[in-house]
């Protein structure tokens, strides 16, 4: 058996393994939800309605998607650089620091002019982060995989003593949080008394900026030239090791975008949990979206609407709510061989 | 009466000794028919504010949950929702103008002092091992607690206290605690997980926390503090079915007058505790009852001495 | 040779019969109704352009393709599809285009890779070193059997690759381009070891695109032209001339070489050192003049300092000691993209690890060393201006794909070849580094490269020709130098010198006594 | 105690040793599918499955060891769709890894809260108990330390050095090591890469399965969510540490752990009450982090690592 690239897939080609991978993950989730005493016929209505069936349902959707355009975009512009950036979520939580310490009082600026500020400083926390892995890559050949992946642990530890520490909030009671932002360091919401916030504007923004950047820019063709072949790059005149530092400073800046977004957008304050692996998920979506930074978009809404679909799924229908989980696995899991065989066929050979 | 419908929201999966409780007693509720009782676990806080409005919007009447992480934005779910009552587990206190929304804590230290005169009195090296996941204020108030109860029977007492950064990673509380075993230790206040199987396994005593886990460790534990949450429960729900609710600090219900802290039965120590602690256990008790000793609340890191 | 080998006579029992073989790749018939009869003993040359079929038909031969047609079958009896294992197991050894030995491993792990049982307890070294050293002797391929192999020469590799068929007693050796990476005494000694092969009974089947090989060891010879079998000759029929013609469908002219009169030197290395990485030798204290309007040739076997002395004209090491002086001044800091600004044109030697990005598309990869300095304003790129560039590229280099959007992947290695050619002569350097330029090229390709590079000599650039091919380097060089062992020989002025001569400079002779100005040992 | 009390206490080898138990089994199991060409980024998952499978199976009644061998199946089959999705069909390695994380936890979980639906403390089981050899045990510091654990300890050390010899002394072990160098070589010698790489990963998600099942089968007695905590993601790191052989990634293994048994011990010194807890906890990060530094310019990594392999593609 082997895999044979199609020239020219039909339209039907296309749509119909995706299609099919959608509907059979809601059908694992339908038995999933059977053998814990669900209702199986009626997760499919509620999985909906939970995403998209009301205003706060899509915007809940849109907000959670945010986040995870960030990340995606932050691994899409890594991978595409073959710079195995495994290490959003610590680049992320950088970016809520700084914004944190800025932002609670530190500059007292209006508005208009702190919140540029403000994610420019969480653009470098990010990228400073991932600079040293890079740094570490270039100079002395270390795996970044593994760097990155430590420095999670290590980086969120920093945010634990943090909290406990210098950041702690005074009136925060003991628990570990920081102080609140200060009003003018708030990103503005989109609709008032929902929490969807110009942060997810920022995130589209960014979306084609980074599309701009790798079709049109000379940035964006070295780092292509990089990923697909250093040593090919290298004997062009690219200078290999500028365009993967760059690349890193790129890819952390947008984590630390996502950090900003969340802390200025959404909570006002930095906690531990502030993430739920947001940088793990990013991941996830630049896959889905083969690493193209306008796929990412979709990509990250398609997450947030499973994860958000189902868990509400999983409340109304009284099944454990682990199964919104397992349906993003298994739509993930299905939807990269979805899209795979709807470019290519199998043959026996 | 019809019963209520109530939601809880948890942070963690509902084994987790804190949520347990809140856990136990929505489920008895449930059976006697007062409420309708559902719930959602491991829910990270990010998702939390999403999940209140949920449950508000499907026509629940109480939720109860734990607003440590997400507490403005809680407060401005609690304000979207005026006609749902939210007892909320908190470290702030209640807000006139929200008056929907009540919140508890689990204040049971004048359990943890009784339990730590019980260590006091048993410990014969006066080193005792404390291991706990994160050094937050929930935690602290009961280390204190229990470090001044056991400084009752012997002043000169040490303590070692160390912090997993983690609440779910019992192999890890088990290694930490055979270090503190290692290094002088003969009692340990089990806060987390795991320390009771250390202290099992290398035959020294333990005391447990919030929960009593005599039952699995009968010749380990030693005696336990233990937190009831129906009193809050029940008074909740009395409250919001005459349309009483209305925001109060609902941690005094955790307070051992009021029924909602114990000290577990002695079990199987029944007559190997000595006759002083025991005294002491007794007036203090009756003391703490009737208001005339109050245990310090002191939400402070703990450090070793 | 050939003539007394007409054992290969209808008489005998083929071991070997392939019929009707049809394969496709898409739209692409790769191999078209091939039918062929191997004899015992016999040599069949297999002859075609890049792209002809001819890896593709050995691939299925061996299994490792399927045939949309057709079956083959081995000793009389029909051979399963699909299945390496079985070709294997029924006597065939594969020597593949490119090598297939894993670096990690011994010589003799990778021998006996999968030839004893998978889920066998232990491995006997012992036996099977004592078999690899007794086939080593017997068909004089040295080799050690305890080396690992990434640390082995070409030569050795290729070595390595005919032993695994022996240890497995193959009675039909396929050679795909076997001497395409060999210097031509490596590709001697592999001509002595299949005639010994040869004189054990076993059948070969020879692929390559050198016709003075094809001549010297086949005993007849098949021509695949775009998929189909075009032509069949006993080799002692046939000569050069005619197998060329039949391969491109026309007649095939020669580039021809005038002696050139030499210019200023453009580039000058004088005394430099640079460091030795791994297996590969560094240069010792070379000095070499690159004269404007001149071919300098560089001969020599591979793995002797080439790979140095190129990657130190194409910017990617500097000196270690010694300096590089270009058009009269030393330069410093000496990057690839400085060797581009001050004109020198690099043609790497490795096209699809170091020329090209396989899945860039010819845009992408005509732009690639100028993208920053021709096709970009302040950080855009002008995709309109790059594409134009391919455009001119494609059309002035006779790169035949189906336009500058295709992904150079898809190209043969002639046409990929031709883009690189083109976008380093568009730019009209004064220096051009060219390392093995016509490696696996067909007749055609080769011809059109060297024409080109003689263009640029005419029009006043210095040409540094480095090849392992002595004909080649004969024919083209105006000056020929010899490297060994990361030391250069003086130069020799056109004619001056036989191939034993150079070969004996190859091998090291030479280098140690004293030199006169003239080159000629004292 | 000071630092150098500690380091000679025949206790802190026996926890460091306990500790690296289950990062032994987990990174042997990883390193068997890197070699082969496979990144297994769903380790964390595996491990999660392997805890909580040969965990309830023991509570329904099965023997320790049938424990451990429900939890190698569980691994093999995680590892089965892993194979499938990586190996024949070529997908992201790391999409398919962190995929497979995701579907094992929540799957997890999700049986976890169907099974045991409404308790507050999960049941226990009769866990491994350590087993003094004899006479080795007497040994001193030695004894000790490495001769007193649990039967399930021994296996990981046994596990080790059949891997070791598998895969340098055996045919299937050198067909390993090609397959992840250079899958050609393996398919030019009459050998299925696809069948030889996803053996890798099953058998290699297998032993990831077992060193999660260490967790409740022996380091503890019962199952808790979130229990292997990141410890899959450290077995990565070992096997970089470790250069993709055994032998050093046990060593890894141990050095990480003796770290970890270390950092609870230095938080009761003096030191323990001025420097923030946190910093204990990173220390075995970061020391991992500057032992790579030292050890990256020597490793070999396998040529062929994450590279999918597929006949009919150059
Ligand atoms: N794996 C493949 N997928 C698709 N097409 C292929 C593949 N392999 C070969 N082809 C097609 O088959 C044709 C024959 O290729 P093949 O490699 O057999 O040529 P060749 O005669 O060996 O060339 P060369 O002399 O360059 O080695 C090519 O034109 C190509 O288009
Ligand atoms: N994966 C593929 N898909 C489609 N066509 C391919 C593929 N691989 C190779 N080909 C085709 O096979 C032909 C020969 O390819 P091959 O790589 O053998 O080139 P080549 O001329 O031998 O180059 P070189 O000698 O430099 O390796 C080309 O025409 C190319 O179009
Ligand atoms: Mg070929
Ligand atoms: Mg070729």
């Amino acid at each position: 058996m082997r895999l044979e690239p199609i020239a020219a897939p039909s339209w039907q080609r296309r749509l119909m393994p995706p299609a099919l991978a959608l509907l059979a993950t809601f059908a694992i989730a339908a038995l999933l939800a059977q053998i814990a005493g669900g209702e199986p016929l009626s997760i499919f209505g509620l999985i909906l309605t939970g995403a998209f069936g009301s205003k706060f349902a899509l915007l809940e959707t849109l907000n959670r998607a945010t986040p995870l355009i960030f990340t995606g975009l932050a691994i899409a512009v890594a991978f595409r650089a073959k710079l195995w950036n495994i290490g959003a979520e610590a680049q992320l939580y950088a970016g809520a620091v700084i914004t944190v310490v800025l932002g609670t009082g530190a500059l007292s600026l209006p508005a208009p002019l702190l919140l540029p500020l403000l994610g420019l400083a969480a653009m470098v926390a990010g990228a400073a982060l991932l600079l040293g892995p890079a740094l570490l890559k270039t100079r002395l050949g270390v795996d970044e995989v593994v760097t990155t992946l430590l420095f999670n642990f290590i980086f969120l530890l920093f945010v634990s003593y943090l909290l406990e520490g210098p950041l702690k909030d005074p009136m925060g009671m003991g628990w570990p949080k920081s102080p609140r932002l200060s009003p003018e360091a708030r990103l503005p919401r989109v609709v008032d008394g929902l929490r969807l916030h110009w942060g997810f504007a920022l995130a589209l923004i960014s979306a084609v900026a980074i599309w701009v950047i790798n079709t049109r820019t000379t940035l964006g063709y070295e780092m292509r030239a990089v990923g697909q072949n250093a040593e090919a790059a290298r004997f062009a005149g690219i200078p290999v090791t500028r365009v993967i530092l760059k690349t890193a400073l790129l890819s952390g800046g947008l984590a630390g975008l996502a950090g900003y977004s969340e802390v200025a957008g959404l909570k006002g304050a930095l906690t531990l949990d502030l993430s739920p692996g947001f940088g793990y998920t990013g991941i996830v979506v630049a896959m889905l979206a083969l690493l193209h930074p306008l796929g990412v978009v979709f990509a990250a809404l398609f997450v947030a609407a499973i994860f958000v679909g189902a868990d509400s799924m999983s409340r109304a229908a009284g099944v454990p709510s682990y199964l919104a989980d397992i349906m993003l696995a298994s739509a993930l899991l299905l939807m990269v061989l979805a899209i795979l065989l709807s470019k290519f066929r199998l043959r026996r050979d | 009466a019809e019963p209520i419908k109530v939601a809880g929201i948890y942070t963690v999966p509902v084994e987790q000794q804190w949520v347990s409780r809140i856990h136990v007693a929505a489920l008895a509720a449930k059976d006697r028919g007062d409420i309708t009782y559902t719930f959602s676990e491991n829910t990270s806080n990010t998702d939390y504010p999403r999940v209140m409005r949920e449950y508000a919007e499907q026509g629940h009447k109480l939720i109860i949950g734990e607003i440590f992480g997400v507490e403005a934005e809680a407060r401005e779910v609690a304000a979207d929702y005026p006609d749902v009552a939210f007892l909320m587990g908190s470290s702030f206190k209640e807000d006139p103008a929200l008056p929907n929304l009540a919140v508890f804590d689990n204040y049971i230290q004048d359990a943890s002092y009784l339990s730590g005169i019980v260590a006091g009195a048993m410990s014969e090296s006066g080193n005792i091992g404390m291991v706990g996941g994160f050094p937050i204020p929930e935690v602290n108030r009961l280390m204190h607690a229990f470090m001044a109860g056991a400084r009752e029977m012997n002043p000169d007492i040490t303590f070692q206290v160390s912090f997993i950064g983690s609440w779910f990673d019992p192999p890890k509380a088990k290694e930490t605690a055979f270090a503190m075993i290692e290094n002088g230790a003969d009692m340990l206040y089990a806060e987390r997980f795991g320390v009771s199987d250390a202290a099992k396994e290398k035959g020294v005593l333990a005391i447990g926390n919030v929960i009593d886990t005599q039952g699995d460790y009968p010749s380990t534990v030693a005696a336990s503090a233990l937190w009831h949450f129906e009193p809050t429960l029940d008074a909740t729900i009395a409250k919001v079915r005459d349309g009483s609710f209305t925001a109060a600090d609902y941690g005094v219900y955790s307070f051992m007058k009021e029924g909602g802290a114990s000290l577990a039965p002695f079990g199987t120590f029944e007559g190997k505790i000595p006759q002083k602690a025991l005294d002491l256990i007794a007036s203090r008790t009756a003391a703490i009852k009737d208001g005339s000793y109050e245990v310090e609340i002191n939400d402070a890191e703990p450090a070793s001495s | 040779m050939a003539s007394d080998k007409m054992a290969a006579a209808p008489g005998n029992a083929p071991v070997l019969r392939l019929q009707n073989i049809t394969k496709r790749f898409g739209s692409v018939t790769a191999n078209d109704d091939v039918s062929f009869d191997l004899f015992p003993g016999e040599v069949i040359a297999l002859l075609g352009e890049n792209g002809a079929g001819k890896t593709t038909l050995m691939n299925i031969l061996f299994g490792q393709y399927t045939a949309d047609g057709g079956g083959v079958e081995l000793f009389g009896a029909p051979l399963p599809p699909g299945a390496p294992r079985a070709a294997l197991d029924g006597g065939v050894g594969m020597v593949h285009q490119h090598f297939t030995l894993a670096d990690n491993l011994t010589v003799w792990e990778n021998i006996t890779l999968g030839v004893e049982p998978l889920l066998g307890f232990g491995l006997r070294a012992g036996p099977a070193k004592a078999r690899i050293r007794a086939l080593a002797e017997q068909f004089h391929l040295k080799v050690d059997p305890n080396a690992k192999v990434s640390r082995l020469t070409v030569g050795e590799r290729q070595r390595v690759e005919i032993l695994k068929a022996l240890y497995r007693d193959a009675r039909i050796l396929i050679l795909d381009e076997p001497t395409a990476v060999l210097t031509p005494q490596e590709a001697d000694a592999l001509f002595a070891t299949l005639r010994e092969a040869i004189s054990l009974g076993l059948s070969v089947i020879f692929i390559s695109h050198k016709l003075h090989e094809v001549m010297a060891i086949s005993d007849r010879v098949l021509v695949l032209r775009h998929g189909r079998l075009v032509a069949e000759r006993l080799t002692a029929d046939t000569d050069s001339d005619e197998l060329a013609a039949l391969m491109v469908g026309a007649d095939v002219v020669p580039a021809k070489f005038a002696a050139n009169t030499p210019g200023p030197a453009l580039l000058q290395l004088r005394d430099v050192t640079t460091p030795t990485i791994g297996a590969a030798p560094g240069l010792q204290r070379v000095s070499l003049d690159l004269a404007a309007g001149q071919i300098t040739g560089l001969a020599g076997v591979s793995g002797n300092g080439q790979a140095a002395l190129s990657d130190l004209i194409s910017g990617l090491i500097s000196p270690q000691s010694g300096s590089l002086v270009l058009n009269g001044g030393d330069i410093a800091n000496w990057t690839p993209r400085k060797a581009i600004t001050a004109g020198i044109g690099r043609i790497p030697e490795d096209r699809h690890k170091t020329g090209t990005i396989a899945d860039f598309d010819l845009t992408e990869n005509a732009i690639l060393e100028t993208y920053a300095t021709r096709f970009s304003h302040r950080g855009w790129l002008d995709w309109r201006a790059a594409r134009d560039f391919a455009k001119t590229v494609i059309a002035g280099y006779d790169v035949r794909c189906p336009g500058p959007d295709t992904r150079i992947r898809l190209l043969s290695g002639g046409n990929m070849q031709k883009l690189i050619l083109g976008r380093v002569l568009e730019q009209a350097p004064q220096i051009i580094l060219a390392n093995q330029p016509v490696r696996g090229l067909d007749i055609g390709a080769v011809t059109y490269v060297h024409e080109q590079l003689a263009k640029a000599c005419a029009r006043g650039a210095a040409v540094l020709l480095i090849s392992e091919d002595l004909d080649e380097i004969m024919q083209l060089s105006d000056v020929i130098h010899v490297i060994s062992e990361g030391r250069l020989s003086p130069g020799f002025a056109r004619g001056s010198k036989q191939p034993e001569d150079l070969g004996a400079w190859m091998a090291g002779h030479g280098f140690d006594t004293p030199q006169t100005e003239d080159g000629h040992a004292a | 105690m000071d630092i150098l009390e500690i380091l000679f206490s025949a206790s802190f080898w026996a926890a460091a040793i306990r500790i690296a138990s289950p990062l032994i089994f987990a990174t042997l199991g990883e390193l068997i599918c890197e070699r082969a060409g496979v990144l297994n980024l769903g380790i964390e998952g595996i491990m999660v499955a392997g805890a909580f499978s040969g965990w309830i199976a023991v509570w329904a009644g099965l023997p320790l060891w049938g424990g451990v061998g429900v939890a190698l199946l569980t691994g093999m089959g995680f590892g089965l769709l892993h194979a499938t999705l990586s190996v024949p069909f070529g997908l992201s390695q790391h999409v398919v890894g962190i995929g497979l994380t995701l579907l094992a936890t929540s799957l997890t979980f999700y049986t976890y809260r169907v099974v045991l639906p409404e308790v507050s403390s999960p049941p226990k089981i009769d866990a491994f108990q350590p087993y003094e050899i004899p006479f080795l045990s007497d040994l001193p510091l030695f004894g000790p330390a490495l001769f007193s654990q649990t039967p399930l300890t021994y296996a990981a050390f046994v596990l080790a050095g059949l891997c070791a010899y598998t895969l340098y002394r055996t045919p299937l072990g050198l067909a390993v090591r090609a397959a992840g160098e250079n899958p050609s070589a393996v398919a030019a010698q009459g050998l299925s890469v696809t069948a030889i790489r996803m053996g890798a990963v099953i058998v290699g998600s297998g032993f990831m399965a077992v060193g999660g099942a260490f967790l409740t089968l022996s380091a503890f007695d019962s199952f808790f969510f979130d229990m292997v905590n990141g410890r899959g993601w450290i077995c990565i790191a070992l096997v970089v540490f470790g250069a993709w052989r055994p032998g050093k990634a046990v060593l890894g293994a141990i050095l990480f752990a003796a770290f970890d048994a270390l950092q609870i011990r230095l938080q009761q010194t003096g030191i323990g009450a001025v420097v923030p807890y946190q910093l204990f906890l990173m220390l075995p990060y970061i020391l991992s982090i500057l032992a790579l530094v030292v050890m990256s310019r020597r490793a070999e990594v396998p040529a062929a690592l994450m590279v999918p392999f597929n006949k009919g593609e150059r």
